[in-house]
């Protein structure tokens, strides 16, 4: 029996998966509450709270919710819709940086 | 997590298996109870409700050119004297992961069958969920208190105390929805329903353990959706 | 049988009706002939594919209407065909896109020289500021607008001071000079838009939107508001009048600037009949410089 | 409590492990073989008083026809407002009462309950709930009870809708599009409890529409009978299935910028709001964009426009298939154009918003990706026409609502294109043109194809046939009269008329358009009219009309084998069809009728080269 099968055939997990993802989840929380504790600026914070946060996100998502254990046909519906999103974020991140330019650039600010 | 064995049907792992699936006849989501696919189809249409808001306050935040508050000192509250950064949003955080890790055991106990252990971790979730619902109030007034209103506040842009009530509110009250649903749902395990297949309350369905795996899944999703919250709202 | 005729002559209707109709562009009084141009290109190719389309439909129609016993073809697909189509297809549409991008480059790139032009609007009308001697118009916000500072120009900015401000909906131009429109809105969304150039958008409040054009014919044309902004939406019109330079130049000169307006308001002194509004002002001004 | 279930009937067959019985073997070998059934027999609640039967029905039959009869009401509401709204246009003061506060409240809410309330409703609500269950062969929707819900909340978005038209202040005026600052200000009729309402009514549609849009998915994926694959399923389902997609996907941003506004509105945030002056005074507004509105409305917007379109291109193909008596031409490229269609609709949004002031960029990408669009769009029309060559054309009256909407679609489809063109959209912008080419392309291309589907299957429902002659005249005063209202109406745009104007005579160049919207008004009473014959056809036929008996259009797809005509609660007798083909197996060389059903096993037609699904 492979693993896939093997993870296929069997409806219930160990008990240790869950409390080691538990675990994790909790510290890496932590860390991520740490990355605003140390104040760290610029670059490295927002590539540390994205890391932390996918991680976190990923893991509820693969083992609490068990997409890890469905089939590629269920999880691949939920995933791709994600690329819309993504192209949403990434041109309301240059709307928002455009719309601050004009108003900066023509604007007497404060007094906006 | 169900068990599928399909009976003239080979379920191949992988992306063949994906191919095979789709292209097969009666169901897409091969052994996936139509309740649970209802569900993940919902949580999807959810995450971009809540995708939405969260890019409308990227692009709030990031075109307005009056100086946003800082929500390290904002949100943060005084422990023995000290000012500490975030605490109740960290506390506010460890509790509800944790309500997710009692959840995610008792999808498990759910499917051993297990009455007893599977009803107290879904109530123990639904204590954890109200313990959250709490700390928010309590978070929104000492806010308001401090003069957060929606339409203006004293630290800074308008903008963000419009944001975080409508963003945390909107997340409040899914939470709130699990709470009551996990209290149905705890009595519902403890009265034996998932075990006798009695039918539901409200639409009439057969009972089964499927379904706390059903509310699981919402349960872990705004769980999900807090981690995306806590990073852009309160990390940011 | 008479579907088809009468479809027939539908399209046949059609293209007589774009061959004489009356209601077509008004002149052109801009650079913008290529967006005309691109107009035009779509309009070949695409009302070409729609006359194809519907004559091959209408031929069915004919040929293939229904009589028991008819051999039909058996076909459920044919790769090569559509694979055809599919690349024709594509190649179409790149044909018309490339042209169209060609042009809106040109439109968000503005050319050094040109004039800037801030068109104000609000619920209903327009009016408009240029620069003055430095050729640099001062920042503005509408905090400032009052009866004493209507375009609400920023007092300590040093490029502001000389700006000539137009208080009417009629703006002169000069001939052959580009410009670049800056449109700004103190209330809600409007649109300058003059037909005969063919260029436009929308003025937002909180931000400044721009766009240029050249306009090439001497002449008065009108202003509408193409932006849905209320019930005076339709009424909200203006006006510009294309000179050539000496007349121009002449209109310029007339015009009143903001130091102008300031001098003049000191003369009369009438400060105090304002205090009371001023304050007003001032004071949430303090809230927001203080946050 | 589980003698409430199936007490007034046997209960069905179960189905697991069942192989086909009959003259053919039982060995998987064997060519009519068919995978045993791998879900349960769906428990179904049947109705026990009149209430239940007919108002609170948990039958996707009854909930569609509820759900039609809503729509069709609010789509006569729309069709009232454009008849004033012309009326205006075409001879301004001949109506005393019309102001312009009027005419813009009827402009909008006329767009958005003819986008949303009608054809959304109708194709989804209406169509879906009817078809889906019957075409994929399941007995009801998955979930009959929140199926219902589904419906009485998006009846109590209509009803609040239609409250607005008696608040005090009327109905929103602020165009469908609902553009803040002006929506929520003074200055836009309506900006008090109108655009209160219509948020409001919006967000109960979400709500009540997710509700069903879960439905008709799971029973998509989920419920179909044996045999059913998914490149099985006929058009239609997959034109409603993929629409539903996009439902579910794009609606969330319209329930989050109705929330948005509703708090601009109510609380005084300043999410879209600006610094403001009006009348002098500083509003307490600042800060916000009003630019994100328009965003978040067209990621809503673009899709939705295709929420509308794509079961009209499913409905329309099979409609075609079956009175060409011809296979439809290239269905997998068909399925693959559907899905491509509804996939790249979420990147195209901001086509509508060329000269917003957004990112002026941004005009690069959107421009490429929206006539990117155009060619899948392309290979799908050019299917309908080939699957016209060739075939055996019935010229009745669905054939032609069928070929109305390719002429009409392939004109708003090409004039799409111009707009697409980011240069080309600059002029035509905010103008008749763009009037002209949504009218085309939303407003008559799938009106056409509703018309058709309503005399296709009409006699399902109903059991008799509608009258063929009423229908051909309903036709032709809807097909030319509209053609003739949306065709000219290009050329005021070109001219440079704006749109949203309650009148526009004062201005010299304009003066030349009066005779053509004269003309461009009479015509759209016509068609108006017209569309009371279609009501009076009903109304007959339902008293003397022909029977229809079983299959009256020799058609191949399931929702023709239901055990009964009209078909009953549960659909298809005690035993489900079991499917061995696809929909389209018409005039198949060999076979001794110009059709092969669905449910056909093999062995049957086993001398025929049919096509191998
Ligand atoms: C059912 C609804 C529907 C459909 C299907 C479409 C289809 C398309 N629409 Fe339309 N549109 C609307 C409904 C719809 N639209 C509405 C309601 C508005 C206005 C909203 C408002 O502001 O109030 C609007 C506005 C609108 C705009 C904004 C205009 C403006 O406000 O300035 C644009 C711009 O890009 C646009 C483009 C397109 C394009 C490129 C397609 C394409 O999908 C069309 C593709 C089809 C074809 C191209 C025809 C078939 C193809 C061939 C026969 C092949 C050969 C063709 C070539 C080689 C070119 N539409
Ligand atoms: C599907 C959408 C749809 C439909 C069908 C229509 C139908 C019509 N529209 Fe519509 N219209 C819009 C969507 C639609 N419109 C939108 C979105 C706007 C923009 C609003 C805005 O700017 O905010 C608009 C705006 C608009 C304007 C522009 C107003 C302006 O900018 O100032 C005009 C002007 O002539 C107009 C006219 C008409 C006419 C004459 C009809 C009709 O008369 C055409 C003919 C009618 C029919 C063919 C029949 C309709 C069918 C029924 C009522 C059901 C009957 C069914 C049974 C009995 C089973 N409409
Ligand atoms: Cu100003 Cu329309
Ligand atoms: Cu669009």
């Amino acid at each position: 029996m492979n693993d896939t099968e093997k993870k296929q055939s069997s409806s219930t997990h160990n008990i240790g998966i869950y409390l080691w993802i538990w675990g994790l989840l909790f510290v890496l929380s932590f860390f991520s509450y740490l990355v605003d504790w140390y104040q760290f600026q610029g670059l490295l914070r927002w590539s540390l709270i994205l890391f932390f946060m996918f991680l976190k996100a990923g893991l509820i998502m693969m083992f609490f919710m068990h997409l890890f254990w469905e089939r590629y046909a269920i999880v691949n519906v939920l995933l791709w819709p994600m690329t819309a999103i993504a192209c949403f974020v990434g041109l309301m991140f240059a709307e928002g940086q455009y719309t601050l330019f004009s108003r900066l650039f023509y604007f007497f600010v404060g007094a906006e | 997590m169900s068990d599928p064995k399909i009976e003239g049907f080979e379920l191949k792992p992988g992306f063949k298996g994906m191919a095979e699936d789709t292209a097969s006849d009666q169901t897409m989501f091969k052994g996936v109870h139509w309740g649970k696919a209802m569900m993940w189809i919902f949580l999807l249409s959810d995450t971009f409700v809540f995708s939405c808001f969260l890019i409308s306050y990227m692009k709030g935040r990031a075109s307005t050119p009056v100086e946003w508050p800082n929500p390290s000192e904002v949100f943060a509250l005084n422990a023995f004297g000290v000012p500490v950064p975030l605490l109740l949003i960290a506390i506010m955080t460890f509790v509800l992961i944790t309500s997710s890790g009692t959840m995610a055991l008792a999808v498990k106990y759910g499917y051993e069958k297990n009455k007893k252990m599977c009803g107290w971790l879904v109530l123990a979730t639904a204590i954890g969920g109200l313990t959250f619902v709490g700390m928010q109030v309590f978070e929104w007034s000492k806010l308001i208190h401090e003069g957060v209103r929606p339409w203006e506040n004293p630290f800074g842009a308008a903008q963000f105390g419009s944001f975080f009530f409508m963003i945390t509110g909107f997340h409040g009250f899914h939470v709130s929805i699990g709470v009551i649903f996990l209290f149905i749902y705890a009595y519902k395990v403890f009265a034996g329903h998932y075990e006798s297949g009695k039918k539901g309350w409200f639409t009439k369905l057969k009972g089964d353990y499927v379904e706390i795996e059903i509310l699981g899944l919402y349960w872990h999703f705004v769980d999900l959706v807090w981690v995306f919250i806590f990073a852009f709202f309160y990390l940011w | 049988m008479h579907a088809g005729i009468i479809f027939l002559l539908v399209i046949v209707g059609s293209i007589l009706f774009h061959i004489f109709t009356p209601w077509y562009w008004t002149d052109i009084a801009s650079n913008w002939g290529g967006m005309d141009d691109t107009i035009t290109l779509t309009f070949w190719v695409g009302g070409g594919v729609f006359v194809a389309v519907c004559l091959f439909m209408i031929y069915c129609v004919f040929k293939f209407s229904y009589k028991e016993g008819r051999k039909v073809e058996y076909k459920p697909e044919d790769k090569k065909l559509e694979k055809i189509l599919t690349w024709a297809t594509t190649l179409g549409v790149a044909a018309l896109l490339a042209p169209g991008l060609v042009i809106w480059n040109q439109y968000v790139n503005v050319p050094k020289n040109a004039l800037e032009i801030d068109v104000m609007a609000w619920q209903w009308g327009w009016q408009y500021r240029l620069p003055g001697k430095d050729q640099k118009l001062g920042t503005t916000s509408p905090m400032f607008i009052n009866d004493d500072n209507p375009f609400g120009i920023n007092i300590d900015d040093p490029y502001g001071r000389d700006d000539v401000m137009i208080q009417s909906d009629i703006i002169n131009l000069q001939n052959n000079r580009p410009v670049k429109i800056l449109l700004r809105s103190v209330d809600v969304l409007h649109n300058w838009y003059v037909p005969q150039f063919r260029a436009k958008m929308d003025a937002v409040p909180g931000t400044v939107t721009f766009y240029w054009f050249e306009p090439n014919k001497v002449g008065e044309y009108e202003v509408l508001c193409a932006e849905y902004c209320g019930v005076g939406h339709y009424a909200m019109r203006g006006g510009v009048e294309v000179q050539n330079d000496s007349d121009y130049q002449n209109w310029l000169g007339q015009q009143e600037t903001f130091s102008d307006l300031i001098a003049k308001q000191n003369d009369i002194q009438i400060e105090h009949n304002k205090i009371a509004k001023k304050k007003d002002l001032n004071i949430k001004k303090d809230i927001y410089i203080e946050n | 409590m589980s003698e409430e279930y199936d007490n007034n009937k046997t209960s069905y067959q179960a189905q697991s492990s069942e192989v086909l019985g009959g003259a053919s073997g039982t060995t998987p070998s064997d060519m009519d073989y068919v995978r045993p059934a791998e879900i349960p027999e769906q428990e179904l609640y049947h109705a026990h008083s009149f209430i239940e039967k007919w108002v609170f029905c948990q039958d996707a039959k009854v909930i569609g026809v509820q759900y039609f009869l809503t729509a069709v009401f609010t789509g006569v509401v729309g069709l009232i407002l454009s008849w004033l709204m012309r009326l205006q246009l075409g001879f301004p003061g001949l109506a005393g009462f019309m102001t312009a506060e009027h005419y813009y409240q009827f402009v909008t809410m006329h767009g958005m309950i003819m986008v949303v309330y009608f054809l959304t409703a109708l194709f989804l609500g209406g169509f879906g709930n009817y078809l889906i269950p019957l075409m994929v062969g399941a007995r009801d929707m998955v979930f009959p009870y929140v199926n219902m819900l589904s419906f009485w909340m998006f009846f109590v978005a209509v009803a609040v809708l239609m409250a607005s038209f008696f608040v005090p202040g009327g109905p929103t005026g602020s165009g469908w599009t609902l553009y803040p600052p002006q929506a929520i200000l003074e200055g836009t009729p309506g900006s008090g409890a109108g655009i209160l309402l219509m948020l409001i009514s919006l967000s109960l549609f979400v709500i009540g529409f997710t509700m069903g849009g879960l439905n008709y998915l799971i029973t998509v994926l989920q419920a179909r009978t044996r045999g059913m694959t998914l490149m099985r399923l006929p058009l239609t389902i997959w034109g409603i299935f993929t629409a539903t997609v996009l439902a579910m996907l794009a609606f969330p941003a319209l329930l989050v910028s109705s929330i948005m506004m509703t708090l601009d509105k109510v609380l005084g945030t300043s999410f879209f709001m600006p610094t403001i002056i009006k009348a002098g005074e500083v509003l307490e507004y600042g800060g916000g964009s009003p630019i994100l509105f328009q965003h978040l409305f067209w990621f809503f917007g673009h899709p939705e426009v295709y929420i509308v379109a794509l079961p009209a291109f499913g409905i329309v193909s099979d409609l075609i298939s079956v009175h060409a008596r011809k296979n439809i031409f290239g269905y997998r490229m068909m399925v693959w154009a559907i899905v491509g269609i509804g996939a790249l609709s979420f990147f195209v949004w901001a086509h509508h918003m060329y000269v917003s002031g957004m990112n002026p960029w941004f005009g690069f990408f959107f421009a490429t990706t929206t006539l990117i669009i155009a060619v899948p769009t392309a290979m799908k029309v050019y299917n309908w026409i080939l699957t016209l060559w060739r075939g055996n054309i019935r010229i009745n009256t669905v054939m032609l609502w069928c070929l109305g909407f390719i002429v009409t679609f392939v004109n708003g489809g090409i004039t799409g294109i111009f707009l697409g063109n980011v240069s080309v959209d600059v002029p035509l912008s905010d103008t008749y043109f763009v009037v002209a080419h949504f009218h085309m392309v939303m407003g008559i291309a799938p009106l056409m194809v509703i018309m058709g589907a309503i005399y296709h299957w009409f006699p399902l429902v109903a059991g008799r046939m509608l009258d063929e002659k009423l229908g051909k005249w309903h036709f032709w005063a809807t097909f030319l009269g509209a053609y003739s209202i949306y065709f000219p109406m290009h050329y005021l745009g070109f001219i440079g008329v704006p749109r949203r104007y309650f009148e526009m005579y004062d201005s010299p160049y304009m003066t030349s358009g009066v005779g053509l919207n004269e003309f461009i008004s009479l015509a759209a009473f016509l068609v108006g009219a017209a569309q009371f014959i279609l009501i009076y056809n009903i109304i007959k036929t339902l008293k003397t009309g022909k029977p229809a008996g079983k299959n009256p259009w020799q058609a191949n797809s399931l929702e023709w084998f239901t055990s009964t005509v009209p078909p009953e609660h549960g659909n298809f007798g005690d035993r489900l069809p079991v499917v061995h083909r696809w929909a389209y197996d018409y005039s198949v060389p060999g076979a001794k009728e110009d059709f092969i059903p669905q449910t056909t096993p093999p062995s049957e037609v086993a001398n025929t080269e049919v096509e191998k699904t």
